[in-house]
């Protein structure tokens, strides 16, 4: 099975990582892996709590879904079903002083850096209560105290963001580094080349994560890339990259753990790309008219948060009643986000100019 | 307006082999705002071109291939993506002929959808036409009715300059008569979309529908306004505008963009430059406020201009 | 002025840790423009950071940084790179604050030399400001003397806005008294520098040097102008402008860069609407001509504002 | 000797690229080749003009060093000393239908194309009967019936016009290509990424060539760049790429020819990094604070037409008195474009507004 390889730790040098599963292998993989990465050596309360959060994030996902449809979020929408693991498994592999940057489908992340459920729907509903104030919507979530830096609707905008954010840490002389994610389809515009390449002239600390869900809206990633491997554009940087199974929680976790390492053994800037699938359309109101039924049922198969699930069962002796709980407790928690979003109040039009300039 | 600039696209592509459209998810996707719905079909992949997510290049390759003979029709996904490519715009497409003294050619159109008011945030709903129009080189324009945009993209794919093509995002719903016959509209001509005695109101695109309605609103108060739809920002034939601004001694300019340096600036200083003797009161404009665009619903709707605000700007000036 | 900018920012980075500046050839050649001479021996390569040609990137890192706690002061070469980083900057940089509900603050520092009249061709003389400013989020501000330059550059950088600060390339040769001890000027005051009866002009940046040399001809035939000083263009303060208006009745407004969707449209703007009742004649505008700048040093020439276009702007609305 | 081992017809293979010499190799060869790259299956006579255009060009790019002094050219001026072997090697390969497109060091290009001395010197002073009508001036050069589409002064900014006009020749079913040369500095802008991608994705017919002069301004190419070597950058894009010594003629002829036929072949778009040396300062009024006295001697001795000049007396029996005689022609014709251009007219002020709009 070709997931046994990965047992051991994540290799050191960029020639190793060939002997890693392929981007391609991960992709074709005939069954997910269930304990990847140096899996025993997590304990079985963090693996709950991933289970947990990713659960969290679908439930999420699912509302918003509805509140969308009940025409209590406007704009766009992007949802992150399928892609929970990487959000989860990376975003629990840092450390104290680093930070987190990412695109538009950011609901994950904010969760996943622990921003509260009630606060981020009432964003997405425009409320005066929302994470940012109803200003930004679902494409612009930010928790700062929780160094979430937001979410940025113009792809590729934010990279040069997380390479700046890195740039300030290293100036302070922190141990802090930056999870900067970002799209297969960001992965072609000039702000991911200027600055992965500065992110290396500076060296840098930053972890450049790119979610590898296939597809930039309706197109696939070989149509829209001279290379379909998105880790391959790396060696243009001279820059340690990695293939990572995004549908594993628990490869996510080891190879962000390593890459940050590295980062902080001061060996500079790092890149993973992490295998995973968008099982919904783009945004709301996708035709869907470019990839085949068959394709997103397949992916299905791969779910990470059944992936997670069958781990826990089948390894950690885990029982569905266990399981369930965890998902009541999570119904309630969304419940009560709803409501809380529900209840709270519109932002005053007298607001429209706070917050232009710090000095008005 | 969809079908109108659907078909004027087709049939430029149909009467010119060298007329080809690429963009961002314009052919398998059928186009974002659906323009471009069955291209792909029918056009095949090589003249409807899905890009990568890569403006910079959509800009500059659009011009390369337009100056190399072909009349590329380059769309931007939404006007806020050009500001990615402005360097390919404005300091390539737009100077490519000046620049190399008239031996080079740019016959490219820029499409870009834009505007505001629909919860999509303060990066994606920018109108952001001025900034474009100010520059010598490009041909600036954004139509507001069906019968307009039709017309007037097929003179932009015509034309052998440069032509930025600013689509309002709310207006593709808007409806309108469409003669079957083929029809061109000059790319540099203003318009009477309304007559009136009162007061002139100047202006474009999406301030067209919101001043028109103003303007019944005001009718049924005896107020009769006349509307002049610019339908070009540059080059700005202000001659209609000033011919009623004559006539009727008020003005307002309506425009959905930013009000500081917007498009209403230029034009409240060129109706007092070339028409002081009949300014009877302060020209008044209606803009944008001076606000980055928040999600909110309504904080949004609050900063856009909307009929009640031409109302009151019409009183204003009488 | 330059010598001005130059101590301005070796003062800052002496008083705050969090000062750095970054930018293409500001370290081991010592800034394009000499402003940076002698900064990267002195404070060494972790603050004084050469870039690659990568504006997208200066742009959005120096932006981050901000957002991170430090000061960045961030030079574009000139500011016709700018157009390369106007997504990072208009919609980045100028945006975090208000679209994070001030939860972000972007204490970034862009600065830019600009401006024509050194044969540099079409793509590199431009004077595009208006374009920074037509937007919300960002202060734009572009001073005219040392005095000025230094005090605001030191604001600038104290700032917790982000700042476009626009030099004119032309004026680094300007001389003028700046004071041995610490003094600011504030980012958003306009300023007089000519006090006058008969006619107002409005100007900025190197509109100050053409108006006060075309200052000196009119004096010599009795005709007195006050020259109001923008210093900055956004936010916009026409006090000074708009109190000068109601002693002269007239008023013309020189520019550097294109007259059309310029800088002066939206002052003659303002004062037709603040002070209609004061207005005696046209207000005029001098401002670039309507076409890209050419290379060949006469055509250039012919194309810019001049003492002699502004002395015959003003005779004209007497 | 690092050289006779390229004495074979280049590799067609990527793979095969890493046994070519490497830029490092390059860089350092004691003694630059004389003959290398099949250079005996090129008439003499072809290497007579080369050496002829060589010349033209340097002793062109003198002369504007003088009238840039003499205050009749203004701007910026940038020289192609150092670089010559590039443009006239490369565009010495070029078939009837391929193109030239570059940056602002643009003299080398249009005289190698064939653009005449007069006009080209008499756009440099702004003169009507310039190139450009004196309306672009050194940095926009052009002659668009030779198919050189000009020099343009946005680092970056003609790469994606490149593919543009790659774009027209594939769709219009010719088989035409693009020579479209850079330099090392503008390798990192965001132009180049999407531009490379995009001809990559669309399979355009190109061939990118890097004119790696170890400076882009002050800044040494590893200070700018994550990758110091150029080819490298081209494996993010899938494309195939050599190193060619910038300094041989030969070595530039025989790898555009190659370029080319892959290109025609249907093979996409290809990379060349030519290795060389920008000899002058970047721009006239550079400080050259840079880079030390002992490196620019160095590279003196690979002086692009000191390398020709020993191939062609030392293996095609070439006399000094054939090459002075060269000289002497190529003075003769500097003296009278210097002539024309100094007599040529400025344009008319009515002109301003000319070339706006095609449709005034
Ligand atoms: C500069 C820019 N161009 C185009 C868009 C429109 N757009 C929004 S998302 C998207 C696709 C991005 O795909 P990818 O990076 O793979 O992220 P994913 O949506 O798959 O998470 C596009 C084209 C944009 N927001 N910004
Ligand atoms: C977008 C942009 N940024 C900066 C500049 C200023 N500039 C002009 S040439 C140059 C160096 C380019 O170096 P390289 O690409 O190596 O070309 P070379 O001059 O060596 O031929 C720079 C930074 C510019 N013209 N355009
Ligand atoms: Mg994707
Ligand atoms: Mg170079």
């Amino acid at each position: 099975m070709a997931t046994t390889k990965k047992k051991k730790a994540a290799p050191k040098t960029k020639k190793a990582a060939s002997k890693e599963l392929t981007a391609e292998e991960i992709r074709h993989a005939d069954e997910r892996e269930v304990g990847v990465g140096r899996a025993g050596d997590i304990p079985r309360e963090n693996l709950m709590d991933w289970y947990r959060q990713m659960v969290l994030i679908r439930k999420f996902e699912q509302s918003c879904s509805e509140q969308y449809q009940l025409g209590k979020i406007g704009g766009f929408l992007h949802l992150y079903i399928g892609q929970e693991a990487i959000a989860v498994g990376s975003i629990a592999a840092r450390g104290a002083n680093d930070h987190v940057i990412t695109a538009y489908r950011d609901h994950g992340h904010a969760l996943a850096v622990g921003s509260e459920t009630g606060p981020v729907m009432a964003e997405l509903m425009g409320k005066v209560t929302g994470v940012s104030g109803g200003r930004g919507g679902s494409m612009h979530l930010c928790d700062v105290p929780r160094r979430f830096w937001g979410g940025y609707a113009v792809v590729g905008g934010h990279v040069p963001l997380g390479a700046g954010i890195a740039l300030a840490e290293q100036y302070k002389g922190t141990d802090g580094a930056v999870l900067c994610y970002m799209g297969d389809g960001s992965t072609n515009i000039g702000y991911f080349h200027e600055s992965l390449n500065l992110a290396k002239v500076w060296n840098l600390p930053v972890v450049w994560i790119v979610e590898n869900n296939q597809y930039g809206m309706g197109t696939a990633v070989d149509r829209a890339s001279a290379t379909p491997e998105m880790v391959t554009k790396a060696s243009g940087y001279d820059m340690e990259a990695h293939v990572v199974d995004g549908m594993s929680v628990c490869d996510v976790y080891w190879k962000t753990t390593d890459a940050l390492k590295r980062v902080r053994a001061g060996e500079g800037p790092q890149f993973l790309e992490m295998i995973t699938y968008r099982f919904e359309g783009h945004s709301m109101g996708d035709p869907l008219r470019y990839r085949s039924k068959e394709e997103v049922v397949k992916w299905r198969d791969d779910d990470p948060i059944g992936v997670i699930e069958r781990r826990l069962i089948e390894q950690e002796n885990c029982t569905q009643e266990e399981l369930d709980a965890i998902d009541d407790q999570v119904e309630v928690e969304m419940a009560a986000a709803v409501k809380f979003a529900d209840e709270s109040p519109e932002p005053g039009l007298d607001t429209l100019y706070d917050h232009i300039f710090v000095e008005n | 307006m969809r079908q109108a600039l659907s078909d004027a696209l087709r049939e430029e592509m149909l009467r010119d082999e060298n007329v080809f459209i690429m963009g961002e998810e314009i052919g398998v996707w059928g186009g974002t705002y659906a323009v471009t719905r069955g291209f792909y079909d029918e056009f095949g992949e090589r003249r409807v071109r899905d890009t990568p997510i890569s403006e910079m290049a959509i800009g500059g390759a659009a011009a390369g291939a337009a100056m190399n003979g072909l009349r590329p029709v380059a769309e931007f996904m939404t006007i806020n993506f050009a500001f990615v490519a402005f360097d390919a715009i404005i300091n390539h497409a737009a100077k490519v002929h000046y620049m190399f003294n008239g031996n080079i050619k740019c016959p490219v159109v820029f499409r870009a959808p834009g505007g505001g008011g629909r919860q999509l945030g303060a990066t994606h709903s920018h109108t952001p036409d001025v900034i474009f129009a100010h520059f010598p080189g490009l041909r600036v324009v954004s139509p507001a009715t069906p019968y307009d945009a039709k017309g007037m993209l097929k003179s932009a794919i015509r034309s052998d300059d440069p032509v930025m093509f600013i689509e309002h995002a709310t207006l593709y719903q808007e409806r309108g008569e469409v003669p079957e016959e083929e029809y061109l509209v000059p790319l540099d001509k203003s318009d009477k979309k309304r007559d009136g005695s009162d007061v002139t109101i100047v202006t474009y695109a999406q301030g067209l529908p919101v001043s028109m309605e103003a303007a019944d609103k005001l009718s049924k108060e005896g107020i009769e306004v006349e509307i002049i739809d610019l339908r070009s920002l540059q080059p700005l034939d202000l001659s209609l505008a000033l011919e009623s601004f004559k006539k009727t001694n008020k003005a307002v300019v309506v425009e959905e963009g930013h009000g500081t340096y917007g498009i209403g600036a230029e034009i409240v200083a060129q109706i007092q430059e070339h028409a002081f003797d009949y300014l009877d009161a302060p020209i008044k404009r209606v803009a944008q406020k001076q606000a980055p665009l928040p999600y909110a619903r309504e904080l949004e709707q609050s900063a856009l201009i909307n009929p009640d605000r031409v109302v009151a700007a019409v009183k204003e000036v009488l």
